[in-house]
């Protein structure tokens, strides 16, 4: 494996858009086999580094290499990158086949070899029976499906998908993950992954690479970066709330792991909501408010509105705020 | 200049050639030989001639909007019966030689005419009957590109206008005509120059007094060989129709899309509008056709097949039908060869310097150019190649003003996801841009097919007698006195008629998106 | 010897120019040559497509200059004389010059022509003369073609200098056109469209003095067994109405096959020729003794007229005067 | 409240598309003032609802009433309602302050006043700044926030939206639910909100109504669907997993909080996979596999490949079998 050159390197790459600066200096690598997510709020340029990468978009400086290979300046179809689109770009006057299918055919496979491929593709995403559709009836998410499998159909050693289950159920988007998972542990693409799901992020990829306005603020392994986010910026933008002023320019970050309810001092509640499989409090604590969410069972320990709770303080992490 | 741009230019470099020689060579000797006095321009009459011009050409491009658009816009958001027929026909009219027209207008409304006496009302010898004659012709034109504009706008947008409180005249003017604007105002453009430079029709319904400033310059040129004064009438008129066309290419952006498939059925007041209108543009531009058809069976004592008899007995017709299929094939070839590179050429490039040039055969007199082709080119003066030549310049713009609208529409994601997908610039070409933009060029090559097929390249260019088209056929039965000859003419223009609706039923494949 | 197929001859003739293919057939075996044609537009307009290329003639033959346009012709220099023997045969009357530019072929009279019909239906009497058509009361029974565009309306507006000298005609257009009398562009317009027999609102109509006959000869059910008793429109020989026009065949300089062309001269006036004239174009031919169809019997000729000097000199000088001094007079 | 018309109400809608039954008889009310989130699998005829409901499809049988009146006839515009589309249908030809200032303009309002209510809706979604970009260049999750902004602008007294938020970072979508919660409380407008994230259904709506193939199977008050499934297909739509047979026809639904780690037998796990906030264990359980995430204090109870696991037999549920 590790002799493999990566599956995609980028170093340095900037793109603006007239006055706006989308991409501002991203250097990152995915490895032959690796999945990396890229998470990062809205606008900050995530779609632009896909599209750089694509070839769709030239960068104003940097390169990229996928697979090894200088492709900085090579068109799109020379670059053996699949890309789904955020918005599905689905072809209006194919089929749900001839679309899925359009890879592979361009690639030089007979019909018969792409629609097998096709149907595949297909049949992983869960959508049997429509290969005849015309794709302008489609639901949205069924459309998203036959993006993603047009994709994963060009076999390309290297997949960008771009947020491609935000239009799906939760259940379906369980079974894609799982099916998505084993899929790319088979053919060892690399892929880069825009998501804001972070339960997908989890669930596919090894490594996360946060970004924020144009640049990489955070890149680690999955469980690395959600457990010890570098700063209250990227603390915050993943969900944590536990983020307490602690003097100028830090902050206090306590982290759900290490609060321990049901012991400790009483605290007063300040709100509660019903979440999924539990409940969520919001407890007066000295330091300021701490929220944590109550496991079914753990909500026993409320008692009214208290409810103990201690820090465990080697749990506690200070962090530079860099929030604006 | 990008490696695109560069590409474009190239792409429409053999069009452009084909205008430089067919088309601003040849005028330029016409204006060289008289030299161009702008004197002429003092003179009242002339003025008067000018101001009537665009009077009367505005007033129907006005009318032809206003009637059109709407039907248009209803026809691109409802699924009628018959609509891909409704379309198909409305090519007759462009079709039909002017005289024709003048005909069948005149069956109906002339001071003997059918409708004049059911109503009393005679229009003949006023400028309303101009108008409508203007419109016979030029309505089609401005409802099959304003429809094709129309088609490419995303239901949802219009959709969401609606669900957002607009009425839905207000979504049809403030969200769906934006977005087709390429569209309607390339209609709009071409009935105003279609209008502003006929001639044949502001004489034959109205003699002198309707007489455009084309006529003065069809006058001056090719009877009184007065070029000087003819000179400075094609520039002053070359003046306006630029201005015109200047006016058009600044304002025509639009919106990008596709064409959809399934439509909702028309009910409630969009089904009444859509049949008024579409009856009001039927009966515009269908009735006089109806008229001369059966002007081609009535005789003096009722029904009679003398006239077809008499059509179809003469051994020279197959000629005429003959011709008239090649010279047509053949123009249509051209145009849609140079048309489609041109147009891929002009979207390439993003140069909207080339939607005007595109445009400059409709706004030069054609008489002014029969000249200078005679200057020019006298060793080709009578010769095939010249004859198509004049054909395809003729209607190698409709081509362009329908396929690059639809260029310009295509969505770029889509040519992305081919790149993306491992298509290479040829095959994204190939599998994406072309299938959704040959409607299309379908629809401009139905145009320009009928462009031809009707009378114009013979005014361009000296014609030989075994050149003779159903048209020239026509228009020498018309030559000569006699009720025989009117019937037989009707029976040719009848002919044509039906010859044009199979073609374009040919190309427009039967089925599927028309435009 | 040149292989004979190498030999085309160009003619060029105005639009109305058709002779039967078998004649032409065998003037083309007989010469071993190949006659190509061109349509040179209306009599006006190709006399000015041969100005404009007089200095790369594009035809060797012209056919369909007539009495109103040779000046200009003349004056351009574009033809070359040759006298035809065939001319011999023609009256002197028919004759087009003696400079032998223009070969006359055959003749005709420009006429008003009226219909029968509504006159006896609408119990309207005959106009007698110029002065009474250009009362309104008659004026607007009349349409004629511009003299500027049709060379019908030309020969009418040399009849009227002709008849009432130059100003006297001006203040006669402008009266008429005053009166109601529309003017149109060509033939086909005034007469398909506007005379009340097609249709119209004039039953009073510029044509030919032929145009009676040609209405029998094409009307619904004719068979020249059977001939009506008389035609459906008749001519109104109004004094100072009729012209008489002289259609020839000529040579143009420059050619390089003088000797066919003269030998297509003489064809023109060859005697199949001169008998296939009259229903094909409905005009008279040239040559004297030709023999005519019966349905000729309906085209009355009328008085000739003696045409003044002046008048027949330079007829383009009239139309430009008749532009400003009628056209555009407002 | 009681006495004021639903805003919405729905009865035996039906729609098909050619051969698609898409919808195929719902009725259902919203209240004004509720917020009811429409749950089903991708395709099941969610949006269809939606633009039935706003007009811009004819149902086949059925009516439909806002606010009291009968609107089946009646055209998009006379309903007074919001609708955010799937796919967004944004004005390509207008700005961002164009295209949300427009439902303002159309219903009269002066353009000054137009583009005050739009800038507060612009801010709503937290999109300041964008108000003179054309709306072609916007990333994915901008656009969807200016579709949401443009509904909410019109100040329509029934809001369709249809999934506003999948293209959005979780913590945007966390501030814009708390900005959301707070305007419907605020202007009283009953929300008919197709979602699939169930958070958002959670934070959102009072009740759901969970869709399959064109049909209703379950509607009820929020936590109580979610607690309740009423047959297995909607338990396991709503992503429960410990769904075991339990003789022909029907099955033993055993909700997480009926399972009590660290206490009872030992059992085998067979997988573990760390999520947000935990990790997610399956138990072979004589039952049959159960899974259940352990909270991160829960977490200690695991010893090697093993977890002491009982399950609170009163939790659990019996439910009819009904997927295919
Ligand atoms: N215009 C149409 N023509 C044909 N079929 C259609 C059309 N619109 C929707 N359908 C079909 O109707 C069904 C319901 O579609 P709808 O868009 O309502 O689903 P949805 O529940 O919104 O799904 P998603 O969550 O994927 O957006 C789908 O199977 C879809 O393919
Ligand atoms: N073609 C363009 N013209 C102008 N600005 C653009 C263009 N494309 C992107 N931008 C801007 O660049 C920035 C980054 O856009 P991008 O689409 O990469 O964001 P993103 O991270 O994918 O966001 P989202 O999660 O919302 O999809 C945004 O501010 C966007 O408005
Ligand atoms: C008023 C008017 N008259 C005639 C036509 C017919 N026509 C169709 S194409 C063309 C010229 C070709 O360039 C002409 C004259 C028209 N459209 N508008
Ligand atoms: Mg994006
Ligand atoms: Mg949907």
């Amino acid at each position: 494996m590790t002799d493999l050159p990566p599956a995609l390197s980028l170093s340095g790459i900037r793109k603006s858009f007239g006055g706006v600066a989308a991409v501002r200096g991203v250097s990152l690598d995915v490895a032959a086999g690796e999945t990396v997510a890229l998470l990062g709020p809205s606008g900050c340029g995530k779609s632009t580094v896909l599209r750089v990468v694509a070839g769709l978009e030239r960068p104003d400086a940097g390169s990229v290499a996928v697979a090894g290979r200088d492709v900085t300046g090579l068109p799109p179809e020379a670059r053996g990158v699949g890309l789904v689109f955020q918005d599905y770009a689905l072809f209006p006057h194919l089929s749900v086949l001839g679309n899925v299918a359009y890879g592979p055919r361009v690639r030089g496979a007979r019909r018969a070899v792409a629609e097998a491929r096709a149907r595949e593709a297909l049949a992983l995403v869960d959508l049997p029976g429509l290969e005849a559709r015309r794709v302008a009836g489609l639901s949205g998410g069924q459309a998203q499906r036959v993006a993603l499998a047009r994709a994963l159909a060009t076999g390309a050693g290297l997949l960008l998908l771009d947020e491609p289950m935000s239009n799906l159920d939760e259940r379906l988007r369980a079974e894609l993950r799982a099916g998505l998972r084993s899929l790319f542990a088979r053919v060892g693409a690399g892929v880069l992954l825009v998501t804001h799901d972070q339960r997908e992020a989890r669930a596919l990829a090894g490594r996360v690479a946060v970004m924020r306005a144009g640049e990489l603020v955070q890149v680690g392994a999955t469980e690395e970066v959600f457990a010890r986010p570098a700063t209250a910026w990227v603390a915050a933008f993943l969900g944590e709330v536990n983020l307490l002023p602690d003097g100028p320019g830090w902050v206090r970050f306590v982290p759900e792991e290490a609060l321990r309810p049901g012991v400790g001092e009483w605290w007063s509640v300040t709100a509660r909501q019903p979440v999924e499989g539990g409940v969520q409090v919001t407890v007066a604590h000295a330091w300021g408010p701490l929220s944590l969410t109550l496991s079914a069972r753990e909500a026993a320990a409320l008692d009214g509105d208290r409810l103990r709770l201690s820090v465990e303080e080697s749990g506690v992490r200070r962090l530079p705020e860099d929030r604006a | 200049m990008t490696s695109t741009k560069l590409q474009g230019w190239l792409l429409a470099l053999p069009g452009l050639i084909f205008v430089a020689l067919c088309l601003v060579l040849p005028l330029a000797r016409t204006l060289r030989e008289g030299g161009v006095t702008l004197d002429v321009w003092r003179d009242p009459y002339f003025q008067g001639r000018l101001a009537w011009t665009l009077t009367q050409a505005g007033v129907t491009a006005g009318v032809a909007a206003l009637i059109g658009v709407p039907l248009a816009f209803l026809l691109s958001r409802f699924e009628a019966r018959g609509k891909a027929l409704f379309l198909r026909l409305l090519l007759l009219p462009f079709v039909t030689p002017t005289l024709v027209a003048v005909l069948g207008l005149s069956a109906l409304l002339g001071p003997q005419g059918w409708v004049t006496r059911l109503t009393g009302v005679d229009l003949s010898d006023t400028p309303a009957l101009l108008v409508l004659g203007n419109l016979f012709f030029n309505v089609p034109v401005l409802v099959r590109l304003s429809y094709a504009g129309f088609a490419r706008v995303p239901g949802n947008v219009v959709g969401a206008a609606r669900s957002l409180g607009a009425p839905w005249w207000r979504a049809a003017l403030g969200v769906a005509l934006p977005l087709a604007l390429p569209g309607v105002l390339a209609g709009v453009v071409l009935v105003f120059l279609y209008s502003a430079l006929s001639f044949g029709l502001p004489l034959a319904l109205g003699g002198e007094r309707f007489a455009t400033l084309e006529v003065e310059i069809y006058t001056l040129t090719a009877l009184q060989l007065r070029l000087s004064e003819a000179s400075a009438l094609i520039v002053g008129q070359l003046g306006f129709t630029l201005l015109a066309t200047w006016a058009y290419v600044a304002l025509s952006r639009g919106g990008v899309g596709v064409p959809s498939g399934d439509l909702p059925r028309a009910r409630g007041g969009a089904r009444a509008a859509l049949l008024g209108l579409g009856s009001v543009v039927a009966i515009v531009c269908f009735a006089p056709l109806v008229a001369v058809m059966l002007r081609g069976v009535l005789g003096t004592s009722g029904f009679t097949l003398a006239y077809w008899q008499g059509v179809l007995a003469d051994e020279a017709t197959p000629l005429l039908v003959w011709n008239t299929l090649r010279f047509g094939l053949m123009a249509l070839a051209g145009a849609t060869l140079l048309g489609g590179l041109y147009a891929l050429g002009a979207w390439r490039a993003g140069s909207r310097a080339l939607d005007l040039v595109s445009l400059l055969p409709l706004m030069i007199s054609p008489v002014s150019l029969a000249v200078g082709y005679l200057l020019a080119y006298p060793v080709l003066a009578a010769t095939l190649p010249m004859l198509i030549a004049a054909y395809t310049l003729l209607a190698w713009p409709l081509v362009v003003r329908s396929l690059l609208p639809a260029l310009r529409a295509i969505p770029p994601r889509l040519f992305e996801a081919a790149r993306s997908l491992g298509a290479t610039r040829g095959a994204a070409f190939r599998s994406v841009t072309v299938p959704l933009a040959f409607p299309a060029l379908r629809g401009g090559g139905a145009l320009a097919l009928a462009t031809v097929l009707g009378e114009f390249g013979a005014t361009l260019v000296l014609t030989r007698p075994e050149w003779a088209t159903l048209s020239t056929g026509l228009y020498e039965r018309l030559g000569r006195p006699g009720e025989r000859n009117l019937g037989e003419a009707c029976a040719l223009a009848t002919t044509l008629l039906i010859l044009a609706t199979l073609a374009f039923t040919l190309l427009d494949g039967g089925e599927g998106e028309v435009t | 010897q040149t292989t004979p197929a190498q030999t085309t001859l160009t003619v060029i003739t105005h639009d109305s120019f058709d002779v039967d293919k078998k004649l032409i057939a065998a003037f083309e075996t007989q010469n071993r040559a190949k006659v190509r044609f061109i349509k040179g537009g209306d009599a006006g307009e190709l006399l000015n497509r041969l100005i404009l290329t007089r200095r790369a003639p594009i035809a060797d033959v012209v056919y369909g200059l007539d009495n109103s346009l040779l000046p200009r012709a003349r004056q351009a220099g574009i033809l070359q004389p040759y006298r035809s023997p065939a001319l011999s045969r023609v009256p002197a009357a028919y004759r087009l010059g003696d400079d032998g530019l223009l070969n006359t072929v055959d003749y005709g009279f420009v006429a008003l022509n009226y219909d029968r019909a509504w006159f006896e239906k609408n119990g309207v009497a005959l106009p007698k003369s110029l002065d009474d058509l250009k009362t309104p009361a008659y004026a607007k029974l009349t349409v004629v073609q511009s003299p500027a565009t049709s060379s019908p309306g030309l020969a009418f507006l040399l009849a009227t200098v002709n008849h009432y000298g130059e100003t006297g005609a001006w203040s006669w257009w402008r009266a008429a056109r005053q009166g109601g009398m529309k003017v149109t562009r060509g033939w086909s317009d005034a007469y398909y469209k506007d005379f009340t027999r097609n249709g119209g609102r004039y039953p009073i109509v510029l044509s030919y003095a032929s145009s009676p006959a040609a209405e029998v000869f094409y009307a619904d059910g004719f068979t020249p067994a059977k001939l009506p008793a008389q035609a459906p429109t008749a001519n109104l020989f109004l004094p100072g109405s009729t012209y008489t026009q002289l259609e020839g065949v000529g040579i143009l300089k420059g050619t390089k096959q003088a000797a066919l062309a003269r030998k297509f001269v003489d064809f023109m006036l060859s005697a199949p020729v001169q008998a296939d004239i009259p229903t094909r174009m409905w005009i008279y031919p040239a040559v004297k003794g030709t023999p005519m169809n019966p349905v000729f019997t309906f085209a009355q000729e009328p008085q000739p007229t003696t045409v003044k000097a002046e008048v027949a000199a330079n007829p383009q000088r009239l139309v430009d005067a008749w532009v400003t001094q009628v056209l555009r007079a407002r």
